[in-house]
């Protein structure tokens, strides 16, 4: 039985429904992504969890115990905000220590937690700092310090980068990560960033207009998309069909669309691709140590990936090149 | 920022500060005129000295405190519970803290005199402490627009919902939440609300007048009306305690932005 | 929400209003028994035909007018500058806005008088129209604080800077900026500081008497202590102006809405 | 001769100097990114350029008339800011029109244009609306549209994508740089975002302290950074120290410290390899088409990219790979 389960879950405000039928057993220790759009409902379900919003039906239960009708300040579960909601007149350590000040632990053991959390989070000598002085990344990490300290059943992460740098992201996001699995703390994470989903998580909830599309790990979500709305979202998509005859490229692929992504396309032959299409380069973008080419290909926009090569730089816009890939690649979309 | 704007600026600033203190010096240069020829403090030695003015003037201060506290108790709950629960309700309450700008004192008066009358279901201006007690009640509604502006104004610099919700997920009641998460960072704004609120309630004349009790105002009226020199030096008095209200204000204010990112 | 807290919400407006209401329904009802035993508009009647009530009304009005042309004249382009180029003065500017909330309307007028007396170097107080212009002023600062206050809150909804460099971007001078970006984006905050400046000159007394001046403010002193039921019916009267200049600032806040996303 | 020069030119705010002797020519129709960290000075430049700060010495000459005494209303030069900068109670056509009517141009000329320019960002219906009825990316497509009706000599973009959701950011920065090709109008685009400069601009200015490290195409500043800053602030970096010998993994590279880009070490033995380094895969991040791979190697932590390929799943934290490079890709770092 999962240490967390969510069981039909519904939600609505008014004639509003934002989550229907909502169903999710996390194991501990599991890290857990709620990943869509903004209006998918994802932040309401973890608010549930919180106990700040109440479910219109359904069940949350924690290690067994129902705990929908608890108040949130009687649930034990740990909240990082995206807008990191230290207390400012306190100090770092004051903030870290407040849960357990609540719960009336001895000024000695508040003090012991404090200093552990904030060499946890790699902070050990900011604890008498106010939160203004800090960076946002420096805030975000002691709220999690905060959080954690009063060791809770859950974590729960509602957008928690969103208000940072792009480089303070990527490493806070990995931080989260080891500090997750080292603690072995069941988490759920909410976010709109497929690729924060995908680089964090042990497996993703895709959420789209209130219900859960598909739940699986992110190599499943990004390979093998369920619904037409995940594989769009998660990932580019390049979008093929196929002729009458069932075929792409004058191969067998079978009636309907199919998907691929834009790193199953290359640019020329390769052994392995058996689809080759002629096409012209239409865009070139150099991102890094990825060159993303668009290329018009079969009456259709191919948007394909490469490394960066600085030996070789990239196509011209408007050079005649062949695309290959294999039909293997290729998802069916429903 | 160019040499012109600076310019403009200080000379803006030098024209406000001396609409405001050239009456002012007029007013000073004249207090102190009040032996023949010379200049001396006769005047202010004459009121200092006066009982009336003691009397009238600690009666005041005593009335601004208990204003003070009322306006707390009411406003500070209040404030927090429409921001956190009933945004929709923030104009209303706006609006209703705006009307005794707008309502002349005079209106609010003769509603209660006609409502706490001797003859009343509630005869508070029958006896002393029930004046008082009235007159308590006036001054808070008074001071209701300057105190709700700064409490709301100092809950606007920060994130009340999701400090609350922080505050809950760690374990915190209502109580604890009020206490020591809201309070302490509002701190600042109450107290430049009272300060405000001090600074009205001692120079009030209308309300004190129309029930009868002894406080500053109304002495300034008196005097002011009756003596040469006096009324100068009262003038002046009275400006220098707004004064160090404002001053204290300032300090204060200065005081929360240490305490806070710039926001 | 919960019921509970919604509930709590009602409760706490409608005690609000209760606050408000109920002292004013008392007033109204005794306003209406100018004739004994049945309910009249007697009172009304008497008030609105006294030739006196009218004279000085109007004289009122006339005076809010050009109190709120100075206000905008002098409040709109300090505030604009302020923003724009001395964002380190706007405690200092902010902080002389606040004087008149706290320094008795007394002493600026004692101040007034020393100043610009019969024997000074400014006779204003010698003639009819240097007295009036002289309450012009005085109400000018009285309603300062208000005018700049809701100037600013307006100012703070746009991002002033911005909007500047963007229009000098697109070859747009100092006075085109003024007229055609700022104001108009400013313009409900500066009708609201109107509306408050006119319910405030309304019902203003202390100034007009002190300067002998035919006010609506002394008027209302005058009857509220020689008659018995007109008082009453002024008094409503009075509130009603309020009530309907609140209802427009109200208006213009909700029409304003529409011009602008949630900010 | 460059259309726009700016030559020698340096600013002061009191005793903190931000910009230093920084010089750049930008041929017309040429499309100028100022890369670098907040506070680097970039946005000082694109101010002085504008006419917002006055420079404390130097020149800026546009089509060889020197600009710096003029105000800004006087320059013509169209500008975009982060925050959109649209005038709220204008409509969308009068927000466009607006610096037409102020030149005092003709009302018919003047509906010509705002109709033109509606079209060019693909917005042609909305001209009656508010701004405040349009999302982001649709009020920023209308500031730039406002920026360039009045036939600006430069446009110049102040982090124009930077308040946008990650989505429409990538689409709108190809759309912008779609219409600067489009009517050849020389631009400068000021950002911190790396990914940002590299997929958009003709040439980039790294900025760090003040100073303009390196000027070069996209592919020159990621493959041949000239600074060990911009090795670091553009693209993500692995630091191999050769041994005393010059060796790296037993090949002769010389003294020194190299850097490789995470593209150019390859998981497994590849055959332009002459390197190879036995490791220990440390962490895996799934980011949808690319993984990256971080291994202990060589005493030091080599972070490498490889494309997701649905056949084969990322490799588990913890086993031992064998990793290969060329010593052609290796940067030597002063």
């Amino acid at each position: 039985m999962p240490y967390l389960e969510i069981a039909r879950l519904e939600k609505s405000f008014g004639a509003n429904r934002v989550v229907t039928d909502f169903n999710l057993g996390v194991e501990q220790g599991e890290f857990i992504s709620l990943l869509g759009p903004s209006g998918c409902g994802k932040t309401t379900v973890l608010r549930m969890v919180a106990g700040f919003e109440r479910p219109s039906s359904g069940a949350i239960r924690i290690g067994s115990e129902d705990v929908v009708g608890k108040r949130p300040n009687q649930r034990n579960i740990g909240m990082v905000f995206q807008a990191y909601a230290l207390f400012p007149n306190l100090t770092v350590a004051e903030n870290v220590g407040f849960g357990l000040k609540i719960k009336g632990a001895r000024r000695d053991e508040i003090t012991a937690r404090v200093a552990e959390m904030l060499a946890l989070i790699g902070l050990p000598d900011l604890g008498a700092r106010y939160p203004f002085q800090l960076s946002g990344g420096q805030q975000q990490r002691v709220a999690l310090a905060r959080a954690l300290a009063p060791k809770p059943r859950v974590l729960l992460l509602d957008e928690p980068l969103s208000a940072l740098d792009a480089k303070v992201r990527v490493s806070l996001r990995n931080e989260i990560r080891a500090i997750q699995r080292d603690l072995g703390i069941t988490t759920i994470f909410v976010t709109h960033d497929q690729e924060e989903a995908l680089s964090i998580s042990d497996r993703i909830v895709v959420m789209n207009a209130g219900i859960a599309d598909q739940v699986g790990t992110p190599f499943e979500i990004y390979n093998r998309p369920t619904t037409r709305f995940v594989a769009n979202f998660v990932g580019q998509l390049n979008l093929f069909k196929a002729d009458d005859a069932g075929r792409i490229g004058g191969v067998a692929v079978g009636q309907g669309d199919f998907a691929a992504r834009p790193e199953a396309v290359h640019l020329g032959r390769e052994a392995e691709s058996d689809i080759v299409l002629p096409a012209t380069v239409e865009e070139v973008h150099f991102l890094g140590s990825v060159i993303r080419v668009t290329a018009a290909a079969a009456g259709a926009r191919i948007a394909l990936d490469t490394f960066n090569r600085p030996d070789m730089p990239p196509p011209a816009v408007g050079s005649a090149v062949e695309l290959s890939l294999s039909s293997r690649d290729l998802i069916p979309l429903k | 920022m160019s040499l012109y704007a600076r310019l403009t600026g200080w000379i803006v600033l030098l024209f406000g500060l001396g609409y405001f203190f050239i009456p002012l010096l007029g007013l000073t240069e004249f207090s102190l005129k009040a032996r023949r020829g010379v200049y001396s403090l006769d005047a202010y030695a004459k009121i200092i000295g006066d009982t009336e003015f003691q009397a009238t003037f600690s009666y005041s201060v005593v009335m601004a405190l208990v204003t003070i506290a009322f306006g707390i108790l009411i406003v500070v709950p209040t404030a927090f519970w429409v921001r956190l629960k009933m945004p929709w309700a923030r104009p209303y309450v706006e609006f209703l803290t705006l009307l005794p700008l707008v309502i002349p004192a005079i209106v609010i008066v003769f509603g209660y005199i006609r409502l706490y009358n001797t003859s009343s279901w509630l005869p508070l201006t029958g006896t002393v402490t029930g004046t008082n007690l009235l007159l308590a009640f006036g001054y808070t509604v008074l001071a209701l627009p300057y105190m709700y502006r700064a409490v709301d104004t100092g809950l606007r610099t920060i994130d009340v919902a999701t400090l609350t919700e922080a505050a809950q997920s760690l374990g915190a009641g209502w109580a604890t939440i009020l206490t020591r998460v809201i309070l302490p960072n509002v701190l600042p704004a109450v107290l430049s609300g009272a300060f405000l609120t001090f600074a009205i309630v001692i120079g009030e004349f209308t309300l004190a007048a129309l029930l009868d009790r002894p406080a500053f105002g109304p002495y300034l009226q008196r005097i002011g009306a009756n003596k040469p020199y006096e009324p100068f030096a009262l003038s002046v008095i009275a400006f220098a305690i707004t004064w160090a209200c404002m001053g204290l204000i300032q300090l204060v204010t200065r005081f929360s932005k240490h305490m806070k990112a710039e926001s």
